[in-house]
């Protein structure tokens, strides 16, 4: 409970309203710069190899002239049964108890890409190569994130650094965090504030008020992945 | 229990060899009624003969033992790992328990059954005694070319007389033999 | 033992029966150590010539390629976003199906004592040992970073860090492993009296070697029984063994959230789909061994390519029940993703290969291994064993790429195309398997002599009225 | 807060005091004015290692003027976050805001002066040649062409101008052509009577239907109106306001449109007419002149937009509807008849009002009453062509406008450059200009500058943004300002006298200082010094409350004059990449990675035809074409696009660069190139008043997109994917 002793174990909870959700992309780019992802190229990526953590999903619907466009973004859910971790065999992505988000070891990665297999959301990328940031461009790598090398899986993090240091921060001041303190990259990017990001166990927090929508719906919750996602379902009106 | 003997009394060790099975099961009557204990002759063969058609007396191999032990090792080690290893550092993943029943019987069967395998095939080195680490055993190589070769030990005095019974039998040759049976 | 006492008039069914069954057809013993050991020592130009090859093509297609590999990242691989798996894991799968070759052959037919097993036990247990050899290092070549495979390993560490045992891949990890151990074991314990053979038969190096080899083995009675103790332990054992690794493998599959790969009759699937391919290739290896090497066509006859041909007829049928039960089921349970997946299969981008594997594994045996006389003709089982290879690849190619290919977000399919490297590498297993099997088949002997006397000492042609009939004892 | 109050006053208030307002309070580092590179064992007090420190500044990667904190760890821009307070864009950013900081280490900046063919002199000489160029020259044979940030840039060249007596400069860039500023202020001075730029606050209108505006990609303000449309969604409990877009080609804004009515080109006027016409009809009140005068039945015929969803239109306008809003923007101005178009639908918004629909019109206020330097429009481009093509333009000074590249070659500026002795560039990068040019004099890049900006749309207040260095220069790259204060007192005489600053810093320290006594701020300061501090410290200086107020309209008179096309068989649409703009960042990885929002592709340019169309012309995804129009050709890669007129093609500008970078150049096509350079009533570049021919190369080039193209073409179209969105309206989720 907020206010609480402050031991209450927090859980982490994206929301994404679908119907804010405009598609724009600044989400992507954000991810990126905040999480030293790389870029590839234009081969690469024709070839599907982007390194992407975060992608808006854009489906055509209808034919000419009702065409209708839908947008999804999608990250790496941080499932609490997340079908990725009991299947690496190094224990490289696992449940961290204290954030209770689904964690990716970078060093103990050994790129056996079966957790990207079993992910039901393609949430996962692999380093194919060692990727370059020409200098200077690397001076703007974030130090609180690894640069990864080539052979292994990365993912969305819920941006885990910015997680730690809002705990952090909010410990050595000897106070809860605070709602909307702590946000992920594409969330305080997001132009519309269709991305959401607080705190499950703040009854009072926004994500948990947002939630409470009929519209809220987990994406493929009828596999048991128990996202930490929750989308709001975009609404039309039918002229 | 020749050991108080001297000279023509010492035991001294011969082969006698047959290239069929009639033959040879003849021979080592003549050997027994000859007073030679099943213990004091050894056949080698090129393809194994069960001790009931050659009549030597039968002896359950002690193998199964050592697969029996090797298996219960094994089941050991796989319940530490499966149960023990995750406690060392518990690291929980995809909402499963800790330490869960079903994968539990994978990873123990396998571990299970190579402990057993493992040990039987330890086993028969460890029984036979192979390698031979010390001293010369009797052998003959003829026996790679089927032939079947029996080793005995008689007291010195009597070699002559076992040879001369021997030769009746068929063997294709008897001549000495140097080193332990084992 | 031969037959004896028969009377002249039946002279000629006895040479047709001789002529047709090698237990019924004995030498002695002294010559048919002296015909393996000359087809071990046979070590020509032709055969030097090719083994260079091999040994070349090993070294550049697959180290080669795989050093390549591991110095840029697997982006040399074709794989690519969300098919993460590609021919590294098809090949995989392939090697351990041929693995199950030399354990069916040698185990379950020795746990049933059938006969005509007994001149190419070694050599389909040289498949499995092989097979594995090659199966093996794709798990490491296909890692992101193999440098860092032993992390797979549960070795004791200063932080107490453990595999996770949760892992099918651990679970592959020891199954593998016990398999390999296993059957390696399994093929040296009958090979013993036989390296004993070859030690007293030869000179040199193969002398030194043989002698080290074969540790001392005499024959004696002792010996005898603990080896046969041993073997009928390992035969028994190893059967469970050779279930649990395949099963294990197609579980890899069968237990992630992957549609397509999420079902319940893949572990039986993938047995006998192992069992298939593995069977067949001990028929091609067979039709290798008895036209390259020396003396053999005395001891692999057109009987063991017979009863080959019954099995795989059996095992062809048993994988096509298998498969028409995956099939069918996903199918009718009318999944939109899977109906997808099962359209790519039939008639989207993957249905040539899909067809293949339909055509390989099914039509051609069923059309070809019903006539007793193709059975008979050793290039056609050899042909046979090709060609039910190419439709297992096929299998495998499908269920791993193909599946990975369509997911539950259309957004997000895929395609894959294997890459040069990858090609370059599965080749090379190939390269590296047939480079080992030559290797060996002119280090050790590969007829096991003692079993083929013990066959020799069991068979016994006796009259019965007015024929002759084939009398078995039983010796084991 | 009242009914009538804007929205932004809320969205303030969800906002509050989040972590990194508290995080722009410690960044009050750089007091002093110019920002020193410290070795590690001497950092400045507030550069601890390991400690990140937040610096408030603002974008310029377009000239809407969001606030940004950009985060710096030990001395190196880290991150770029939306600065939470700035009445802008409150705390958001685009990707374009985002990638900025690739611009700032891009290893392909020019990293110093140089002269013509690549020889690098010194900064002294460089001052020397620039106070040689505006001595030695007759004023009346300068001119300068900027772009349209920063504005401290563009007031102190005016003072040099003026005091020269050279005209006072153009103000363009290609973003500038597509937004058609022009025509939409000379719209809104005849029906709002302001001659400024209007800002449409959708946040609370019920219905908004846009004409064209592409406004949550590049147009204006986007990211204010990406905030304003999340607001208008799902920001008023019970009311989700409704989107229509009325234009050619499906863009991104009107993907998200609850109707799109792909209206026949040049028709979008009457469409708005023939709104206003069913509106008054549905209210019952008679409607004004220009609307009267058109037949919704006519009209929805030669639109070819059904008339039944006209009506339906209408009817949700009245009946549902408390206010309406009608935005006029993109491609539907760029048509020759687009002045009157957009006075076709601004006066919709005049209508509303008589409907006594409220309006959701204001106009930004000036900051301290100063509207900035106005963007010139295309004819004013037009005629600077003219005057060099004469040879009347001996110095030719450009900054922050890459015209060779932005404007059409139909246009002829780069044959014309070449007729000017003297042409110095003021360009960080070594664009496609730099080549033509006699001296190429780097400035910072914007996270490493000095300056303001006057925010001229999407703010409800007067918005001074400021921009401080967040790092220090990382090449040896110099102010523009400082160059030309440091040659205008080379100069000396009248003209220091004139524009008598030191140095760009005391230049914009003058200007800020009138604000120091207005007490509507949102702080106040004792003396000069800490109103600096305040105003660096806080990203600029903006009054407490908005002061915004929405204006009432008057229906005016209308044009229909049909509009014209150039020869060919497909309207083009050239539009803004909604990632790289207008070009300039073409050269930022990440932009080039990141995927157009409407087809996922990356790193090329695309021709976006109909399916049907393509079909017609044996076009396939991925085959490459050649498109002519009568201006000119490129080569494109097909894709099919749903979302598109069957008779129009639409390619994206941004690509095509054959100079500015390793990333940006030899890709993809400028269809810039296909324009032509005729302009509408209002003087502004009709740009999609050309048709093309599109033909088959016989070449393929994959596209490379994050979409797999069998599952959103193909197979997958048979998975219903958004069935899990069914699912949800009738079945929680529970947690």
């Amino acid at each position: 409970m907020a206010g609480g002793n402050g031991h209450e174990h927090t859980k982490w909870v994206m929301v994404i309203d679908l119907d804010k959700c405009n598609g724009c992309n600044a989400c992507v780019t954000a991810c990126a710069m905040e999480n030293n992802v790389a870029f590839t190229g234009e081969e690469e990526n024709a070839y599907g190899r982007g390194m992407h953590w975060l992608r808006v999903i854009r489906y055509w619907e209808g034919e000419w002239p009702n065409v209708r466009v839908r947008y999804m973004p999608m990250m790496c859910q941080q499932c609490s049964n997340a079908p990725c971790e009991p299947v690496c065999p190094v224990f490289a992505t696992l449940h961290s108890e204290a954030e209770e988000l689904n964690i990716q070891v970078y060093n103990r990665c050994i790129g056996t890409r079966y957790c990207a297999n079993n992910c039901p959301y393609i949430a996962r990328t692999f380093n194919w190569f060692d990727y370059e940031w020409p200098e200077p461009l690397n001076f703007h790598l974030n130090p609180d994130v690894t640069v990864r090398r080539r052979g292994i899986m990365e993912k969305c993090t819920f941006c885990i650094q910015r997680i730690n240091q809002g705990e952090e921060q909010a410990a050595a001041e000897g106070r809860e965090v605070r709602d909307g303190e702590i946000q992920p990259a594409c969330a305080q990017a997001c132009p519309t504030e269709a991305i959401v990001f607080g705190n499950w166990q703040d009854p009072n927090s926004k994500v948990r008020q947002l939630a409470q929508s009929q519209r809220g719906f987990k994406y493929l919750h009828e596999l048991g992945t128990e996202p930490k996602v929750i989308y709001l379902a975009s609404e039309k009106h039918d002229f | 229990m020749y050991g108080g003997y001297q000279g023509r009394y010492e035991p001294k060790t011969f082969v006698a060899l047959y290239d069929d099975l009639d033959p040879a099961t003849q021979a080592l009557d003549v050997l027994r009624e000859m007073g030679i204990e099943d213990r004091f002759i050894q056949v080698q063969s090129g393809v194994p003969w069960r001790p009931d058609l050659l009549g030597r007396p039968a002896r359950p191999s002690a193998v199964s033992k050592y697969a029996l032990i090797g298996a219960f090792l094994g089941f050991l080690s796989a319940i530490a790992l499966y149960y023990g290893t995750p406690l060392l550092y518990p690291l929980y993943v995809g909402g499963q328990p800790l330490l869960s029943v079903p994968p539990g019987f994978i990873v123990i069967f396998e571990l299970t059954m190579l402990g057993m395998l493992i040990a039987s095939f330890l086993g028969v080195f460890f029984e036979s005694l192979l390698p031979p680490v010390v001293g010369k055993r009797v052998y003959h190589p003829e026996v790679s070319d089927g032939a079947i070769a029996i080793f005995f030990q008689v007291p010195g005095h009597l070699a002559e007389r076992v040879k001369q019974a021997l030769s009746q039998t068929g063997a294709i040759e008897i001549e000495p033999a140097e080193g332990t049976f084992l | 033992m031969h037959a004896t006492n028969l009377p002249a008039e039946l002279h000629e069914q006895v040479e047709k029966l001789r002529k047709e069954h090698l237990l019924l057809d004995p030498r002695p013993r002294e010559e048919m150590n002296r015909m393996v050991l000359e087809a071990m020592e046979d070590v020509n130009r032709e055969y030097f010539i090719v083994m260079v090859l091999l040994g070349l093509v090993t070294l550049v297609a697959l180290f080669g390629a795989w050093g390549y590999a591991m110095y840029k990242g697997l982006g040399v691989a074709g794989i690519r976003r969300p098919i993460y798996w590609g021919l590294f894991i098809v090949s995989f799968v392939f090697w351990i199906g041929i693995s199950h070759a030399g354990t069916f052959v040698s185990a379950i037919l020795r746990v049933f004592k059938a006969e005509f097993r007994r001149p190419f036990t070694r050599a389909a247990e040289l498949m499995t040992t092989f097979g594995l050899a090659g199966a093996g290092l794709f798990p490491l070549i296909h890692l992101g970073r193999t440098w860092r495979f032993y992390w797979m390993v549960p070795y004791p560490n200063q932080r107490w860090l453990w595999p996770n045992f949760h892992s099918p891949l651990v679970w592959d990890f020891l199954a593998i492993n016990t398999y390999l151990l296993g059957s390696t074991m399994y093929l040296f314990l009958p090979l013993i009296p036989d390296l004993a053979m070859a030690r007293d038969k030869s000179t040199g190096w193969r002398k030194i070697l043989y002698t080290i080899l074969s540790l001392g083995w005499r024959g004696t009675e002792e010996e005898w029984r603990h080896l046969q103790k041993a073997i009928q332990i390992f035969a028994w054992a190893i059967i469970p063994v050779m279930f649990s690794v395949h099963t294990i493998v197609s579980w890899d599959f069968a237990v992630a959230m992957k549609l397509g790969w999420h079902s319940t009759i893949f572990g039986p699937y993938f047995v006998i789909g192992a069992l298939l391919s593995g069977i067949s290739a001990v028929g091609f290896i067979l039709y290798m061994i008895r036209v390259s090497m020396k003396n053999m066509r005395y001891f692999i006859r057109a009987e063991h390519f017979d009863a080959l041909g019954k099995l795989l007829l059996i095992i062809s049928m048993s994988w096509a029940y298998f498969f028409f039960n995956e099939f069918i089921l996903e199918w009718y349970g009318g999944e939109h993703t899977v109906k997808e997946i099962l359209r790519l299969y039939t008639q989207g981008a993957v249905a040539p290969v899909w067809w293949t594997m339909v055509v390989c594994n099914i039509v051609v045996p069923w059309a070809v291994l019903w006539n007793k006389n193709w059975r008979r003709k050793p290039w056609v089982m050899a042909l046979m064993g090709v060609i039910v290879n190419i439709g297992m690849f096929a299998e495998r190619y499908v269920i791993v790429t193909g599946a990975l290919s369509r997911n539950r977000i259309p957004f997000d399919w895929g395609w894959y195309e294997p890459s040069l490297v990858e090609i370059s590498i599965a080749v090379g297993t190939f390269a590296l398997f047939f480079f080992l099997y030559g290797l060996a088949s002119r280090l050790i002997p590969l007829i096991p002599v003692w079993e083929v006397e013990e066959g020799h000492h069991a068979h016994e042609l006796k009259r019965m009225g007015k024929g002759v009939v084939v009398s078995v004892a039983e010796l084991e | 807060m009242t009914r009538e109050g804007l929205t932004r006053r809320d969205v303030l208030k969800l906002a509050g005091v989040g972590g990194v307002a508290a995080a722009v309070l410690s960044g009050c580092g750089p007091l002093a004015k110019h920002v020193r590179r410290h070795p590690y064992h001497d950092m400045p007090e507030y550069a601890l290692p390991g400690k990140s420190v937040y610096f408030a500044t603002t974008c310029r990667e377009c000239p809407a003027g969001c606030g940004l904190v950009v985060r710096t760890v030990e001395g190196r821009a880290i991150k770029i976050e939306g600065n939470p307070n700035h009445p802008v864009n409150r705390g958001a950013t685009c990707a374009r805001g985002q990638a900025a900081l690739e611009g700032l280490y891009n290893p392909d900046r020019t990293r110093g002066p140089k002269q013509r063919g690549g020889r690098e002199i010194s900064w002294d000489q460089a001052v020397d040649a620039v106070a040689a160029a505006l001595q030695e020259t007759p004023p009346e044979g300068i001119a300068f062409l900027l772009g349209l940030a920063p504005d401290h840039l563009a007031e102190l060249v005016y003072e040099i101008t003026q005091a020269l007596g050279a005209p006072p400069p153009l103000r363009f860039g290609g973003l500038a052509m597509m937004e058609a500023r022009e025509t939409l202020t000379q719209a809104a001075e005849a029906v709002f009577g302001q001659k400024a730029l209007p800002t449409f606050d959708i946040a609370r209108a019920d219905l908004v239907i846009s004409f064209g505006a592409n406004f949550m990609e590049t147009w204006l303000s986007p990211v204010a109106y990406a905030k304003a449309y999340g607001a208008m969604r799902q920001g008023h409990p019970g009311r989700r306001g409704v989107l229509v877009q009325v234009e050619p080609r499906m863009s991104m804004t009107a993907s998200n449109a609850d109707l799109w009515l792909p209206a026949k080109p040049g028709t979008e006027g009457l469409v708005a007419l023939a709104l206003g016409r069913l509106m008054a009809e549905v209210a019952g009140v008679e409607a004004p002149a220009p609307f009267a005068d058109v037949d919704p039945a006519q009209v929805a015929e030669q639109a070819e937009v059904p008339l039944a969803k006209l009506e339906k239109v209408a009817r949700y306008a009245v009946e549902k509807s408390e206010s309406v809003v009608a935005i006029p923007g993109g491609v539907v101005l760029g048509y020759d008849n687009g002045a009157d178009i957009a006075r076709a639908v601004l006066a919709l918004n005049a209508l509303m009002g008589d409907l006594g629909k409220a309006s959701r019109v204001f106009f930004t206020p000036p900051a301290g009453g100063q509207a900035p330097l106005p963007p010139a429009s295309f004819q004013d481009v037009r005629s600077l062509v003219d005057r060099m093509k004469a040879g009347k333009v001996q110095v030719l000074f450009i900054h922050g406008v890459n015209p060779v590249y932005e404007l059409p070659e139909a246009l002829g500026f780069a044959d014309a450059l070449l007729k000017v002795p003297l042409v110095i560039s003021f360009s960080s990068f070594d664009d496609e200009t730099a080549r033509y040019v006699t001296y190429h004099l780097p400035d910072h890049t914007f996270l490493e500058s000095w300056g303001y900006q006057r925010v001229q749309v999407g703010a409800d207040r007067e918005v001074l943004s400021a921009f401080q260095p967040v790092v220090v220069p990382v090449f040896d790259t110099r102010a523009t300002a400082d160059v030309l204060l440091a040659a205008v007192q080379k100069v000396g005489g009248a003209l220091a006298e004139a524009v008598p600053y030191k140095n760009e810093v005391e230049f914009i320290q003058k200007k800020v200082a009138d604000f120091r006594g207005r007490n509507d701020g949102i702080y106040q300061a004792s003396n000069p010094k800490l109103f600096w501090a305040f105003f660096l410290q806080h990203g600029g200086w903006w009054t407490k409350e908005a002061t915004a107020e929405p204006v009432q309209g008057k229906v005016v008179k209308v044009g229909t004059d049909k509009a014209r096309f150039s020869q060919g068989d497909l309207h083009l649409v050239v539009y803004p990449h909604p990632l790289l703009g207008d070009g300039s960042q073409a050269n930022y990885p990440w932009l080039q990675e990141t995927p157009d929002p409407m087809t996922t592709v990356m790193w090329n340019t695309w021709v976006e035809i109909n399916p049907m169309t393509a079909a017609k012309l044996g076009l396939e995804n991925d085959d490459v074409v050649r498109i002519v129009s009568p201006y000119g050709a490129i080569e494109a890669v097909v894709y099919l696009y749903p979302g598109i007129r069957p008779d129009t093609i639409a390619v994206p500008m941004g690509q095509g660069h054959t100079a500015l970078g390793r990333w940006a150049k030899d890709r993809g096509a400028n269809p810039v190139a296909l324009l032509g350079a005729g302009t509408n009533a209002a003087g502004d570049a009709a740009f999609a008043g050309v048709r093309v021919r599109v033909y088959k190369t016989g070449r393929r080039h994959q596209l490379a997109r994050k979409e797999n193209v069998v599952g959103v073409y193909g197979d997958g179209r048979r998975i219903p994917v958004t069935k899990h969105e069914a699912e949800a309206a009738t079945s929680k989720h529970q947690e």
